[in-house]
């Protein structure tokens, strides 16, 4: 980690100086079916996350994040994965880790490692905002600690 | 691409003058300068010759110089030689000193505090002043029980100055010895010990063009102090290990050349610093100066810009080749944001936000127009995919 | 007149391919290592790198490599550190070390005796070797107070080398942490810490032809330490302070080359060393070689020359060119002859009449003659004016 | 006296590396008049020295030193201050101290100080033993503190 010019891998580089699927304006996600909110400024780190759901798959995804390069670059990162192959499965996506990101990013610093947990949280949060929003009791989360009611 | 380096205040170069200096020290006159033969004494003699210029600067005794490996040994040889001297006459006491110190100092009183000391800090204002009527009534309070107070000359994330004078002269109307760590003050400040009327005084090589791992503790004759690093008669018996002569010598040399340059440098540094700040706050909305911005080191600007973090400016600005920094560099490594912008009482998110520019030597009007320029479009983006930019309310709180 | 120094363990000159690895460093790559941006990062590889090749020769993990300013500091972290961790759990105890240490170790544990520690040192024969019996019964009568043993890897005066593994051993036995300072050591001697078991070791940069100012605690994992330096997170938290980054990369760069060297330059030193001993003792009457003949580092040659004053051969040597010391460079400003020679049983008369030649990269056989010829004649002049060469009868008690 | 590459002043070099009436054989002080000696081995200083005296002046001066090179120059200079201007008379050369030496070598270290001193210590040893020998019991010198009755 300690062998360049530059802190991070050269993902998380790339996914900090050019993120991918971050949101652009309120008609984007106009159709979303759910939203997430997880972190405070207080911390350094929050994050948005809108979620598109088609057949149980993650069809398109936005964020939001105040953050270092890590959170910004895992957040990034995390919308790749849930997108890319026609969509991740919700199932699936439950079962992502911040390790997961992480490991695509090739690795992160272990000061930052909290960042990138904050991307699956966000995801969670967003989902969990789908079940309650959609009726699909059978998706297995629960509600984020941070779930802030009156955002949603 | 040709790099902008605007964090002075992390590190410098070393001049080329300095370094020509110093050169023949590493092989050509290389001695011991405790041997008593030629090669040692040509050693010693630079090292006297160097101690001489720097305590001419410092209007003090060439004794009255300590050399140390560091700005961070120097604070810790000054507070802990200070409360050694305490403990091995079986005695406890007060430090005071205030929030925005440097790690060095903070870090050390803290384990101070461990050892049995009490630590207290004086108020300061919004823009990291101390102030001098709370000072008055800690002394008071702690009347015969205050060991030391420190209090640094120029802080090193905001650039506020500190009236070191007024301190000194508090301290001594309550007969307590006064250490001031003026390690970003070297290079634009006066460092005419009489005229601060500090009884220690900390600076350091490598904010001065010359060498990293020096520093020095300019330490009046009648302050006693306990030494940190045992091992031998070497600097008066207070820090002991064979010198450094070439980092020394590089010392002497950088300090002569900024005292000569001080006045032209301030004045041309200061008018950059207020181009700087002004077309910032022109160009670029809901930003907020921290610090002073009259009794502010000539090279400091810090700025936090609401709804985005530094570490995602610092980067972004990194790869246009502009070298800034969030806070001090020590604390890169930390989450927390800085103390110091805490300390004067900016909420985190504010905190989070802020990139310190350290302008020096090199910087020109044109890498600041630069550097603007990226900037602007940097925190556009930033704030673009920030959830916190058009949602959050905090921002709007502390505008003034 | 060319200068012949045979003074290479009062300090050496730094190599040129050291101080041509070391010097983009100050000026071309000079960030600070702790700061985010590439500058810094460039800084912070290198230090990565210096540290990664010099843990690599200690057989050791990076982060036991802690870059200090100096042997001497290396050494206090090492003492202190152990002695400050018992203070902040309130206990104190005992210190064993031996009577031939460097002041940095002695005058470091006299200090910590003012605190309340205890110190004791384990016996040593006539030559300087530790008593590996004595040691034991030291730890056996102490069992449960010791803190620390701490013994050198080989002495700065008469260049005995101590039998280290069989001490750490013993050591660990007792569960007791040892502590080496090997200083004089690296260069010639293996540093291999899990051949030589020691928990904790001292190197300086200043003997191994690298730059003054610079030295390394390496200390292992499981020891607990407290930093004497505080005020950052530099040095896993152990020593904080702006890093000495060229002198680091030309401190690992030098250890490279001498153990790369090693092997042959022990080889060929060791040749030299017992050709000079042998050559002064059959030319000069009445000399006596201080330390043992075999276990002794490779360019050490130390001798007593009766019925002269060290400063005087020292001196007249000087004017010839040739640069040696008396003791240690560190005491050379002192009146008192040497404690290491006292320490092994040399009655004041011979301790005064001590001169060490220390042998290095540079040094010939030529050189060697020419030092011998001139001391020949110096030695009988001083002979000739001294009241003690014929009349005291101190000289005739200690032939063996 | 930081100054140069030499730790001494160029008076002490030079009575050091050339030293002045010195001791050379018995029989150049056969007719001597005091001797003193002064000073011990374990001390790192030791001085012996022979007066000659005619008409209450310091007529000839030798002397033997093992010590550090300012000890050496200041013994010689010490012979050469005696000897000078038709020799010293005796009441002044009584009255002479280490810091008389000292100024006429242009000064010494403070470490070094006390090795000068002996010089003077080592005239007054010898001056007793004429005194003591010759019966002029006139001369104000008192016996050396370490005065070896067995050595004369
Ligand atoms: C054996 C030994 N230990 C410690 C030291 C101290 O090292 P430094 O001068 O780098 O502080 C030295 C040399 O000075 C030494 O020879
Ligand atoms: C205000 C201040 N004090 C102390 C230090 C510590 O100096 P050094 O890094 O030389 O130990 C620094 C810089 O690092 C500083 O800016």
């Amino acid at each position: 980690m300690e062998g360049g010019d530059w802190f991070y891998t050269g993902a998380v580089k790339e996914h900090f100086m050019k993120p991918k699927n971050f949101y652009k304006n309120d008609k984007e996600v106009k159709n979303f079916d759910g939203y997430g909110r997880v972190g405070n400024v207080k911390c350094g780190d929050l994050m948005e996350m809108w979620i598109k759901i088609k057949d149980d798959k993650i069809k398109d995804v936005k964020w939001k994040t105040f953050g270092c390069a890590s959170a910004i670059a895992s957040t990034s990162m995390l919308s790749v994965m849930l997108k890319e192959k026609g969509g991740m499965r919700l199932e699936k996506a439950l079962k992502l880790t911040g390790k997961d990101i992480m490991d695509r990013l090739g690795g992160l610093p272990a000061i930052k490692i909290h960042c990138s947990v904050l991307g699956d949280q966000a995801l969670r949060a967003a989902i969990y905002d789908y079940k309650m929003k959609s009726g699909r009791t059978d998706l297995k989360v629960d509600k984020p600690a941070e779930f802030d009611e009156h955002a949603h | 691409m040709k790099q902008i380096y605007l964090d002075y205040s992390a590190t410098t170069p070393t001049r080329k003058e300095v370094l020509a200096e110093a050169l023949p020290y590493f092989n050509e006159k290389f001695g011991n300068p405790s041997s008593f033969h030629s090669t040692g004494l040509v050693a010693k003699k630079a090292m006297s010759e160097a101690r001489a210029k720097i305590a001419e600067i410092l209007h003090a005794a060439p004794e009255e110089v300590i050399f140390t490996g560091s700005g961070t040994e120097s604070i810790n040889l000054a507070l802990k030689g200070i409360a050694f001297c305490a403990m091995l006459e079986g005695k406890k006491g007060v430090f005071i000193t205030q929030k925005t110190e440097h790690h060095a100092v903070f870090e050390t009183l803290e384990w101070l505090e461990k050892l049995g000391f009490e630590v207290i800090n004086a108020k300061i204002d919004e823009f990291g002043v101390i102030d001098l009527a709370d000072l008055r009534a800690l002394l008071e309070e702690n009347k015969g029980n205050v060991l030391l107070v420190s209090i640094m000359y120029a802080n090193n994330e905001i650039g506020t100055i500190q009236p070191i004078r007024e301190i000194a002269d508090i301290c001594h109307e309550y007969e307590v010895i006064m250490h001031t760590d003026a390690c970003q003050g070297a290079e634009y400040l006066n460092l005419n010990t009489e005229d601060l009327g500090v009884d220690m005084m900390t600076l350091n090589g490598s904010k001065v063009y010359a060498f990293k791992g020096t520093g020095l503790l300019f330490k009046k004759n009648n302050v006693k102090i306990e030494p940190l690093i045992h091992g031998g008669a070497h600097e008066g018996g207070m820090r002991a290990g064979t010198e450094n002569v070439a980092g020394i010598v590089a010392f002497a040399k950088a300090l002569e050349i900024a005292e000569k340059e001080k006045k032209k440098e301030s004045a041309r540094l200061s008018k950059l610093r207020d181009y700087m700040i002004k077309k910032i706050q022109k160009e670029i909305p809901n930003t907020l100066l921290n610090g002073d911005a009259k009794k502010r080191l000539p090279n400091n600007v810090n700025i936090s810009f609401e709804g985005v973090e530094g570490e995602s400016i610092l980067l972004r600005l990194n790869e246009k080749g502009i070298r800034v920094s969030t806070g001090s560099a020590c604390s890169s490594q930390s989450l927390d944001p800085s103390h110091v912008l805490l300390g004067i009482g900016r909420p985190h998110g504010l905190a989070h936000g802020s990139i310190r520019f350290s302008l020096g030597h090199d910087t020109t009007k044109k890498q600041i127009d630069y550097t603007i320029k990226e900037l602007k479009g940097i925190i556009k983006f930033l704030r673009e995919i920030s959830p916190v930019w058009e949602k959050n309310d905090w921002k709007r709180k502390i505008k003034k």
